[in-house]
């Protein structure tokens, strides 16, 4: 038996070092195989160095620190300038764990900014001074906006068109409420035409009337700035348009249904006017309605000033249906005793009786056959 | 050949006991079974929620009551046992509740009485 | 409102005890529902009876079968959906022989004769056939009628409480001493003013509340009557629901112990 | 017939078919009645009518427990606390009838309503485009502010306007309709409010960066809860001299450049002054609205924001105000550091 340190001791005496030689080491170890060139990692540029837009500022694995104020991170995640200034890292108290680098756009400027602050901003472009190529630029167009510029002009004529037809048929009509000189006219016919686009869109005609006068002395200061006009012209004009309007306002207006100018109503007299029709509609009801009746009928519920769309449909639905109720009973007839001309047999589930009947109504029924 | 084609009536050629476990599930299926769903016009839509709300206030209630009545017993019961420590015999009596077992008399209310409402017949 | 008391040991003199007995008879059966509780439950369940599935008939009445003869006499099929026809209140909707519009109504073949008025032919034979008509008996008693306030069978939807004539109605109490426990003075109590045919189930023997005097402290214990009846002799009692309790108990008395008695 | 709710139907001596202390607003409007074809469920009327009794007795008790309150706000909230469950009430609210904002019932609604959807919409868009902090440090809005130009006769703009969307220049020429909902004016009180309109995202060339521009600004503007918004009626009473509300600075409409960006923002912000505001002394051409908010003690309650770029309309405008002809910058952007 041999004690540790005599063997040690041996060791240093003799100094054998072994050295395998002969045996297969070629191969090498399977754990040493992976290494690689180094990746180049880390911080391109450092605090304070100026940057351009594009240039990197950081190679790294994983999000070692973030991309903060004017940068943009990669797919492997590198950090790049977004603006020209410069680098400065920083930590953000809203997310405190986190590294960032931002690029400061101005040298004494820090990073973060207080969360309250504006943000500091770069332009970055550049005025053509060129006339002919900055006209160049301008009626540059993308291809969706000049595939659609057909139809755009198209719109525009169909629009001016139909403005051009309501001005020629609210200049026949305009005689018959108002009398006014030819300069007066064009104004006035130009305000009806404005108010009949906007009561379409559900303004209320006094809503109109005011729009219109407004959008008149818009128009008239527009020529002040311009030029065209004295700050004296423009208050006359106002003013003679101004009484123009009241003039026009108190006589004529536009029912919207028929497009046709009418007399003006103001809210009592247009409920009054309503009221007042409903009676007389009532008076149909339950009633056998000859072809002159539904005339008469239809002719209240279109009205001028009277009813909307919606109240129209449901007046008409309500007093000229499609088929009279069995209620009014000239219209009904037994069929056991024989059928008068024109009348139809009907074949109906009686839900009390709990069977079919069969009921006889003449053609006065019939009300979309008159 | 030509061959004619005649729609026969199909004859199914399932036997008995299958005929009777298709039965079974059709009885459980729910194809052509289901009512139409319940759609309510706008008035009975706010009726339905008008009586839900009522419901809703009026349970809350029931069980606010019941909840404040369980309370007051049971700080009774604390009351009446702390003032039982007086009597230490007796508070040690009360305290080892021996638990009676449950009667098997007692009965759950039913809709409608028995013939015998109550047992008068009683002999220790 | 009951405040949680500490018990004070300072005390020199002990008091005297009783010990106060509340024994209730339990509903026998259920409650009188209020009137939108009824209405509500009605509303729900014709919700509940309009979404139910259809009733599989071809399962139960199998086609040719007796059963299925007594069934296509009871139930009429509903108006079925002809397209010549004008329907106002709306075009049925069948499936399966019912409209799916509605809840289906369904009348099952009885396994009782029926007289055409829908009662009942009593046949002496069947009194005791499984078979027979079901007559459930009436919710109100001979005791409620006659008003008989001693009476063991009054009021099935309520709880009763016993209550005795001493110098007036009170609840049965019992003189205690310090020894026997609470309970089981009242229990002796009971038996010695009763009779001792009364089948009985005390809830605890912990006390259930108590009304401190002067001098003289009050215990309640909790019991239910099961079975049996109270005979005393040369005694007036009644049993009475809670709300009647109020009118035979004094007024400050009968507020301390409101919160321990059911409707 | 219409077997509705109608008081009839309960006997008429509830709180909730008294109409002497209580709004006729209340009332239900326009029911609909039932089509032909149509099948209530069974048994729901007498289970409403019980429901009805209940809640009305609750309702009752609100009320009376309600003029024991000496609070503004509390006590608001308990008279709309005794009608949120009248069926009457319920029907108005959901079936798109009028609302009558001087009741608690439909403005505590509508306040909801607006919490629950527009106000998050706002909140997102002055978020995300950064108009706050760009221009105010931060906002918690408490009255809904809804802008429209009235003077379009294109039916595709005639509506509200959404917080954030792109407008045309040819729709923004004039001034714009502002309507202001006040939720927490439990009295219907008059109120001064403030409303300016800026666009932050003016170039200027000198600093490489952008400037922030005064578009229109009005003080002094009194509005309650009925009469709740600036529109055409007020612009032309003041074109006319009165003097209801003053104008520091008159409507210029925001018309961007060819190029000038990405697009420019309009923030439209909507101030609670405290007293009178002396306009004279605001400074419209150098225009600092934090400066503007301290000086003179304003709480910024409201706010919106469109955005707008260069588009064909732009030169018309800009003609109709006397404007020269707006830049033209180049397309690509440079990489020159700001000065």
């Amino acid at each position: 038996m041999f004690s540790v340190n005599s063997i040690t001791k041996g060791l240093q005496k003799t100094s054998i070092t072994q050295v395998r030689t002969a045996t297969k080491r070629a191969a090498g170890s399977r754990t040493n195989k992976n290494d690689s060139a180094g990746r180049r990692l880390g911080p391109k540029v450092f605090e304070g160095n100026f940057v351009s837009p594009g240039q990197i500022i950081m190679r790294q694995r994983g999000t070692k620190i973030h991309p903060g104020e004017n940068c943009g991170i990669g797919k492997d995640h590198t950090i790049f300038a977004l603006e020209p200034g410069f680098v400065k890292f920083y930590y953000d108290p809203f997310h405190p764990l986190r590294k960032y680098v931002g690029v400061a756009l101005k040298k004494d400027y820090t990073l973060p900014k207080d969360h309250f602050d504006p943000r500091l901003r770069r332009f970055g472009y550049v005025e053509i001074t060129d006339e002919a190529e900055a006209l160049k630029e301008e009626s540059r167009m993308s291809r969706k906006e000049y595939l659609q510029q057909a139809e755009l002009t198209k719109k525009k004529q169909m629009r001016a068109h139909h403005d051009q037809a309501l001005s020629t048929t609210f200049q026949e009509q305009l005689s018959q409420f108002v009398e006014l000189s030819d300069d007066e006219a064009t104004l006035a016919i130009e305000r009806l035409v404005n108010n009949y686009k906007l009561i379409r869109l559900d303004h209320s005609i006094e809503d109109a009337n005011q729009q219109s006068t407004f959008n008149y002395i818009l128009s008239l200061k527009s020529l002040l700035a311009n030029n065209k006009i004295t700050q004296e012209e423009l208050t006359t004009l106002k003013e003679k348009y101004i009484k123009l309007a009241e003039k026009l306002d108190r006589d004529v207006t536009v029912d919207f249904s028929t497009k046709q100018l009418t007399k003006y109503l103001n809210s009592e007299q247009r409920s009054a006017l309503r009221n007042d029709i409903k009676e007389k509609l009532n008076g149909f009801k339950n009633k056998v309605i000859s072809s002159e009746d539904k005339k008469h009928i239809e002719q209240l519920i279109s009205t001028p000033l009277a009813f909307n769309k919606v109240e129209r449909a449901d007046l008409t639905s309500d007093y000229l249906p499609s088929v009279l109720p069995e209620s009014v009973e000239e219209t009904v007839f037994d069929p056991e005793k024989g059928i008068p001309e024109g009348g139809k047999v009907i074949t109906k589930y009686d839900n009390t009786l709990r069977k079919t009947i069969k009921i006889g109504r003449t053609k006065e029924a019939f009300l979309n056959q008159l | 050949m030509f061959k004619q084609f005649v729609r026969f009536k199909s004859i199914s050629n399932t036997n008995a006991s299958t005929q009777k476990v298709v039965n079974q599930l059709s009885a459980l299926s729910a194809s052509r079974k289901q009512p139409k769903l319940i759609k309510l016009s706008a008035q009975d839509l706010i009726k339905h929620q008008t009586i839900q709300n009522a419901w809703k206030l009026y349970s809350d209630k029931l069980a606010r009551e019941n909840r404040k009545m369980l309370k007051e017993q049971y700080e009774s019961i604390y009351n009446a046992m702390e003032e039982l420590k007086q009597f230490p015999e007796l508070f040690e009596a009360a305290k080892d509740d021996v638990k009676a077992p449950f009667p098997l008399e007692m009965r759950i209310p039913t809709d409608f009485p028995p013939n015998q409402p109550w047992i008068y017949n009683y002999e220790k | 409102m009951v405040v949680i008391k500490r018990f004070n040991s300072t005390v020199s003199k002990l008091p005297t005890i009783s010990s106060t007995l509340i024994l209730s008879r339990n509903p026998i059966i259920t409650r009188e529902l209020p009137a939108f509780e009824q209405q509500y439950y009605n509303y729900q369940n014709e919700l509940w009876k309009r979404l139910m599935w259809t009733f599989p008939k071809w399962y139960y009445y199998r086609d040719g079968t007796l059963g299925d003869q007594r069934f296509k006499e009871l139930n009429k099929p509903p108006v079925f959906n002809n397209p010549k026809l004008e329907y106002t209140e709306g075009r049925p909707d069948i499936k399966q022989l019912r409209d799916r519009r509605f809840k289906q109504v369904i009348n099952l073949p009885k396994s009782y004769k029926q007289a055409e008025d829908g009662s009942e032919i009593v046949d002496e034979e069947i009194q005791d056939n499984l078979s027979r008509k079901i007559n459930p008996n009436s919710r109100i008693t001979k005791a409620d009628e006659s008003k008989d306030l001693s009476s063991l069978e009054r009021q099935l939807s309520k709880t009763l409480y016993l209550i005795i004539n001493e110098n007036g109605w009170k609840l049965p109490t019992f003189k205690s001493d310090t020894q026997t426990p609470l309970h089981k003075v009242a229990e002796e109590g009971l038996f010695n003013i009763g009779g001792e045919e009364i089948n009985y189930f005390n809830v605890s023997s912990k006390p259930c509340h108590h009304i401190k005097g002067s001098d003289q402290i009050e215990f309640f214990i909790k019991s239910h009557i099961l079975s049996g009846s109270f005979k005393p002799k040369n005694l007036k009692f009644l049993w009475v629901t809670k709300d009647e309790l109020s009118e035979y108990l004094n007024e400050d008395y009968y507020k301390q112990i409101k919160h321990l008695l059911n409707e | 017939m219409l077997r509705i709710f109608k008081r009839s139907l309960n006997s008429g001596k509830g709180i909730w078919s008294n109409f002497s202390n209580r709004s006729e607003t209340l009332k239900v409007q326009n029911i609909k009645p039932h089509a032909a074809t149509y099948h209530s469920p069974l048994l729901i009327d007498d289970a409403f009518k019980s429901a009805y009794e209940i809640l009305q007795q609750e309702s009752e008790k609100i009320y009376q427990r309600a003029q024991t309150v000496e609070k503004d706000d509390l006590k608001d909230k308990l008279l709309s606390q005794a009608e949120s469950k009248n069926p009457e009430v319920l029907y108005n609210i959901q079936n798109g009838n009028d609302l009558d904002i001087t009741q608690p019932v439909y403005r505590n609604h509508l306040k909801k309503q607006w919490e629950n959807y527009d106000l998050m919409i706002l909140m997102q868009r002055l978020e995300q485009f950064k108009v706050i902090p760009d221009t105010l440090p931060t906002i918690q809005p408490t009255v809904d502010v809804k802008v429209k130009f009235p003077h379009i006769t294109n039916g595709e703009f005639n509506r509200w306007i959404v917080p954030g969307e792109f407008l045309p220049s040819f729709l923004t020429k004039q001034p714009p309709t502002i309507k202001l909902q006040q939720f927490d004016n439990y009295k219907n009180e008059s109120k001064l409010f403030s409303i300016v309109l800026i666009n932050p995202d003016e170039p200027n060339l000198e600093t490489n960066s952008f400037k922030t521009t005064l578009n229109f600004g009005v003080s002094n503007l009194s509005l309650s809860l009925t009469d709740d918004s600036l529109d055409v009626t007020k612009y032309l009473k003041y074109e006319n001299g009165s003097e209801e509300f003053s104008m520091f600075k008159s409507y210029e409409p925001i018309l961007p450049e060819v190029n000038a960006g990405d697009y420019q923002r309009a923030c439209l912000f909507v101030f609670e002054q405290p007293e009178k505001i002396n306009v004279d002394q605001i400074n419209a051409e150098d225009f600092d609205i934090r400066s503007f908010v301290n000086n003179y003690n304003l709480s910024p309650v409201g706010g919106t924001m469109w955005r707008q770029k260069y588009d064909r309309s732009v030169n018309d405008v800009r003609s109709e105000y006397g404007l020269s002809k707006g830049r033209v910058f180049h397309r690509v952007r440079k990489p020159f550091p700001l000065i």
